[in-house]
């Protein structure tokens, strides 16, 4: 389920400001200023998530940028699981588009 | 935000795994909620033993009749039939009390309801109020009034009966009258009698099972549709209830909960309706939440 | 403050009568109106100890009516409100439940009305050392194991709730009478003795159901908070062999949260509350067979992480 | 209740002590305003009161915050289309900070969008995760709805469980009373951080006058009272002027005039009264409405009476009267909202 469209030229970007992050072992709460919820992330959705907090990416670029940055392989990381990964983040308002006509 | 060594190789590995995971579709975020689900709270956790031997028929319309008197023998419904369960029922819930997915489908496989559909039921009994074409029923007025008693009735609980000082609330003088009658010892009454006028009194039908002749040129009934529990059946609504505090009803326990919830918000718990006290409880919890 | 006890049984009953009992039971005042000889009664022999006040003009979070069959009428209310707001508890029993449905009543009340508190599911003890949050999440004996832990130089601060403060872990007592169901209720009166217990509720909703008193001591102590120091989520199984196994931090905290009616609610502050709980507690499934094992087990991690 | 206790809500006159301040404050809990009196009062209280508007304005936070983030799924929803709902009440309080919103407890958010764009809000807010609301979900409800209401049935999102209201009219289309929505919803201004709009402050009061005084809003009186005298505190000199005018031009001068009627009564507001002898109330039933009000406020058994005059009222205002039976009858029957849950 998707909060909303998206569109290829679009650019997305996590706002830090907005959230507040508490590492507990291998998982991070993540309390979500704008809807009031914590969330539980995972080793691999935090790294989309601080990856996200750094500039603002198209799906596209996101998709590429992601596997390097978890140092895995691309083929480990298909776009597929990048974009559902980004919906996921989407789904619960952590990221916002910032720009991209 | 510290993150770990993201060289460490057993962390790598770990997100890795998590990949896998992920590509199989398992979710990588959580959010954290209250779970409903878990039977965690005092309120939720209680059974509803349902007797043995209590059939629910089910109208068209949604209306149903609940009896444990009536001894269904599984076979077709035929409009005597019909007519003797009405009689022996001890609970009487309006029509639109049950979902659709509960009632008879209205498929004859013998013909005779596609003809008689609408009319089998509605003009005899007085039972299925909520017919839509409300202008011919005659009934219109009634629910109206209905209607409103209820309303006022539950407005009245709210601002009469909370906390015994309400009469002194209007302690200013600018409402003309004094003191507003409400003392705590006639609400009681006024729910009593609440119960009693209203929605008929089913019990009256005590005796009169043997009333309805079944016969012998009897068709068969394709409006309404029976239920029964033979055996004495325990079970817990809260098991029910998904994560989101969404009920999630399904089969004869799904119904037998709605009715026994309808019942509840229909007439409180004055005629004790197996399980209505626990739906009660799990309805006030969750209205809260 | 004067005690429960220390007014006469007509005061106590005048006041309940006309709804201006208050009981003043850690950081909450609970306002009792009834009109039942049983659960005068009770309220006599088990809240003795508590701080009352019985004139008028007294202030009290919460509002509680017992009213036996009646207090259903709130309920169809619902239909006419816009706003799903404030409902006075209610819980239909009949009239010789009136403790049951008290008892019911003060527990929903601070679950579903409270908001200067994170609330979660949990029994809760302390000794000089800290405190020790029972959760109920998995329905194994949370009343049973703080009862016992009572008679082990434990204070009660309270076995429905863990009433964490906002910002901050500390836990806060409400210290009511403990709560037992079916077996449990001879267990805990044979090593707490029968003067302790209320009478037994038969045939309730939830089977049999006895109270164990809180303490004089207990209730002197209610204002003062305990710092979480281990978090335990017994499972009891018959014949179980004992044995205590950790349990991950962020497991810890989803379990948690799951059996919090208002952390939802509570935004930010909840959240720090609870992080910072999350870091000073070390969490443990213990899984026994016997209330004597469930005792050893509790010991053994107090040893290590009670300091 | 009485108007002291109103007066006292606002402001207006000193906080009580002694058993009244028990009686004010078990008074605010029944009418679900303690956030409000909060706001008003928390910062002079201490002791057990103090604490009793913390507890209440922790809880008002909540509905705030679930507002605002409501606002910002329903642009998320929305992005990519051309489409800028108004929000209306509760959230349009909310985005502009106004006294009118805070503490106040809410339960779903309104908002208003033109009827030709209706199927493409209602698809958009559908694949985005919301559901039609289980307690309306029968064929009967959403044939009513589309059928004689001004909004889409109420839409509930699947994970949050929130709903909204998509509004189309402010008025429903069987309704007496023929509102300019129209001419309103030109005169929208955007907010600041969402793509949503919402009235200019003589609508937005016109807007809560229509919907508490011929909407049926007012079984929550103090609410609506306290509201409605927040929202005219907040409009200038030159907006107060041009008040009725404007309530004239959309066509709800007779709800206004009766908002500011209560408004005059129950906070002796003199700026409303200068603007109430502009003449109002030639109508004949403007006596028994406003009995009923004072009756609905005072509480107790007057109340259920009043309750008799202005329930099937609102209704009344409406629908026409073959719709009504039904309609309040299968209002009286609809479930628990949950038990009919697919």
């Amino acid at each position: 389920m998707a909060a909303g469209p998206n569109r290829k030229t679009w650019r997305w970007r996590a706002n830090p400001r907005h959230y507040r992050c508490h590492v507990l072992g291998d998982v991070t709460f993540v309390y979500n200023h704008l809807s009031g919820d914590t969330h539980m992330l995972n080793l691999v959705s935090i790294a989309l998530l601080n990856l996200m907090a750094e500039r603002t990416f198209t799906l596209d670029e996101l998709a590429a940028a992601f596997p390097a940055h978890m140092d895995v392989s691309a083929d480990e990381c298909p776009p597929g699981v990048v974009w559902r990964l980004f919906d996921e983040l989407d789904e619960v308002g952590l990221v916002e588009r910032s720009g991209g006509a | 935000m510290n993150e770990p060594n993201e060289k460490d190789s057993v962390f790598l590995e770990k997100r890795r795994q998590l990949l896998k995971l992920g590509a199989a579709g398992v979710p990588m975020l959580l959010t954290m909620k209250a779970s409903a689900a878990q039977p965690l709270h005092s309120a939720l956790d209680c059974a509803i033993t349902i007797p043995s031997g209590m059939c629910i028929m089910v109208g068209s319309d949604g209306a149903a009749w609940i009896s444990t008197r009536y001894n269904y023998d599984g076979s077709k419904l035929t409009n005597g039939k019909v007519k003797q369960f009405k009689s022996a029922s001890e609970y009487v819930l309006p029509a639109g009390s049950v979902p659709a997915r509960y009632r008879p489908d209205g498929n004859c496989p013998t013909d005779p309801c596609s003809s008689s559909g609408g009319s089998s039921g509605d003009d005899d009994e007085g039972g299925h109020w909520g017919h839509h074409s409300q202008q011919e029923s005659g009934f219109a007025a009634l629910f109206d009034r209905l209607t409103l008693t209820r309303t006022a009735q539950a407005d009245d609980t709210l601002y009469a009966s909370d906390w015994g000082h309400s009469g002194g609330e209007g302690d200013d003088s600018d409402d003309g009258s004094s003191g507003c009658p409400t003392s705590g010892g006639d609400d009681d009454d006024n729910h009593d009698s609440y119960s009693s006028n209203h929605w008929g009194s089913s019990d009256d039908n005590h005796d009169d099972d043997e009333g309805g002749s079944s016969g012998s040129n009897d068709t068969s009934s394709c409006d309404y549709k029976i239920y029964c529990f033979d055996s004495s059946t325990q079970f817990q609504p809260g098991t029910f209830i998904d994560a989101n505090g969404n009920w999630n009803l399904s089969g004869d326990l799904g119904l037998y909960t709605i009715v026994a919830a309808k019942y509840g918000e229909y007439y409180g718990t004055y005629n004790n309706f197996p399980g209505v006290s626990c739906m009660l409880s799990i309805m006030t919890y969750l209205n809260n939440q | 403050m004067r005690r429960l006890e220390d007014y006469g049984r007509r005061a106590v009953r005048q006041a309940l009568r006309r709804g201006t009992l208050v009981l003043h039971l850690g950081p909450f005042a609970m306002q009792l109106k009834a009109d039942s000889r049983a659960l005068l009664a009770f309220l006599l022999s088990m809240y003795g100890a508590c701080h009352a006040t019985l004139e008028a003009g007294v202030l009290a979070d919460f509002s509680l009516h017992v009213r036996a069959p009646n207090m259903i009428r709130r309920f169809v209310r619902r239909q006419i409100t816009p706003d799903p707001g404030f409902y006075f508890p209610t819980v239909p029993l009949p009239r010789p439940m009136a403790p049951l449905a008290l008892e019911m009543g003060m527990n929903l009340a601070v679950a579903l009305q409270c908001f200067r508190f994170a609330i979660y599911h949990a029994g809760v003890v302390a000794d000089e050392r800290g405190a020790i949050a029972i959760s109920a999440f998995s329905g194994g004996g949370k009343s049973t194991l703080t009862a016992a832990l009572m008679e082990e130089g434990f204070r009660l601060l309270s076995d429905e709730f863990a009433i964490m403060g906002l910002d901050e872990p500390g836990l806060y007592p409400y210290p009511r009478p403990v709560s037992l169901k079916n077996a449990s209720v001879e267990i805990v009166r044979a090593f707490a003795g029968a003067e302790e217990m209320s009478t037994t509720l038969t045939g309730t909703p939830k089977g049999d159901i006895g109270y164990r008193r809180a303490r004089p001591h207990e209730l002197e102590m209610m204002h003062e908070p305990a710092m979480p120091k281990l978090l335990l989520f017994p499972q009891f199984s018959l014949d179980a062999e004992p044995r205590a196994e950790k349990v991950e931090p962020g497991d810890a905290v989803m379990r948690f949260i799951a059996g919090s009616p208002n952390y939802h609610a509570l935004g930010e502050a909840a959240f720090g509350s609870l992080m910072a709980f999350a870091d000073s507690v070390a969490a443990y499934d213990l899984h026994y067979g016997n209330t004597a094992d469930s005792i050893a087990l509790v010991k053994d991690l107090w040893r290590e992480h009670g300091s | 209740m009485s108007r002291s206790f109103l007066q006292i809500a606002v402001g207006l006159a000193p906080l009580p002590t002694g058993e009244r301040l028990v009686r004010f404050i078990g008074w605010g809990r029944r009418a679900h305003i303690l956030g409000q009196l909060a706001t008003v009062w928390e910062e002079r209280a201490d002791g057990k009161l103090a604490e009793i508007l913390a507890n209440a304005r922790i809880w008002a936070g909540h509905d705030r915050r679930m507002l605002s983030y409501e606002m910002n799924r329903i642009t998320r929803a929305l992005m990519g289309t051309d489409i800028y709902p108004v929000l209306l009440k509760g959230g349009a309080y909310v985005a502009k900070a106004l006294t009118a919103g805070e503490g106040r407890r809410v339960s779903d958010i309104d908002i208003l969008v033109k009827e030709d764009e209706l199927d493409r809000v209602e698809a958009s807010l559908k694949d985005a995760g919301w559901v039609a609301d289980e307690g309306t979900s029968g064929d009967y409800d959403q044939q009513y709805y589309r059928a004689w209401m001004h909004e889409l049935p109420p839409l509930r999102h699947k994970s949050r469980r929130t709903v909204v209201d998509v509004h189309h009219r402010l008025t429903p289309r069987t309704a007496r009373l023929k509102v300019d929505h129209e001419a309103m919803f030109a005169a929208a201004r955007p907010t600041a951080d969402s793509a949503l709009k919402v009235f200019n402050p003589t609508d937005r009061f016109i807007h809560a006058a229509i919907h508490i005084c011929a909407d049926g809003a007012f079984e929550t009186p103090e609410r609506s009272l306290i509201e409605l005298f927040y929202l005219f505190a907040d409009l200038s000199e030159a907006e107060a002027e041009g008040l009725r005018a404007r309530a004239a031009e959309v066509g709800a001068l007779w709800p206004v005039d009766h908002a500011l009627w209560a408004i005059s009564w129950f906070f002796a507001n003199k700026r409303a009264r200068s603007l109430c002898r502009e003449g109002m109330f030639a109508k004949a039933f403007a006596a028994p409405v406003r009995w009923a009000i004072r009756a609905k406020v005072a509480g107790g058994l007057r109340a259920k009476a009043a309750m008799l005059l202005l329930y099937p009222r609102s209704h009344l205002l409406r629908m026409p009267i073959g719709m009504l039976t039904v309609h309040l009858f299968r209002k009286a029957v609809r479930s628990l909202s949950g038990s009919q849950a697919n």
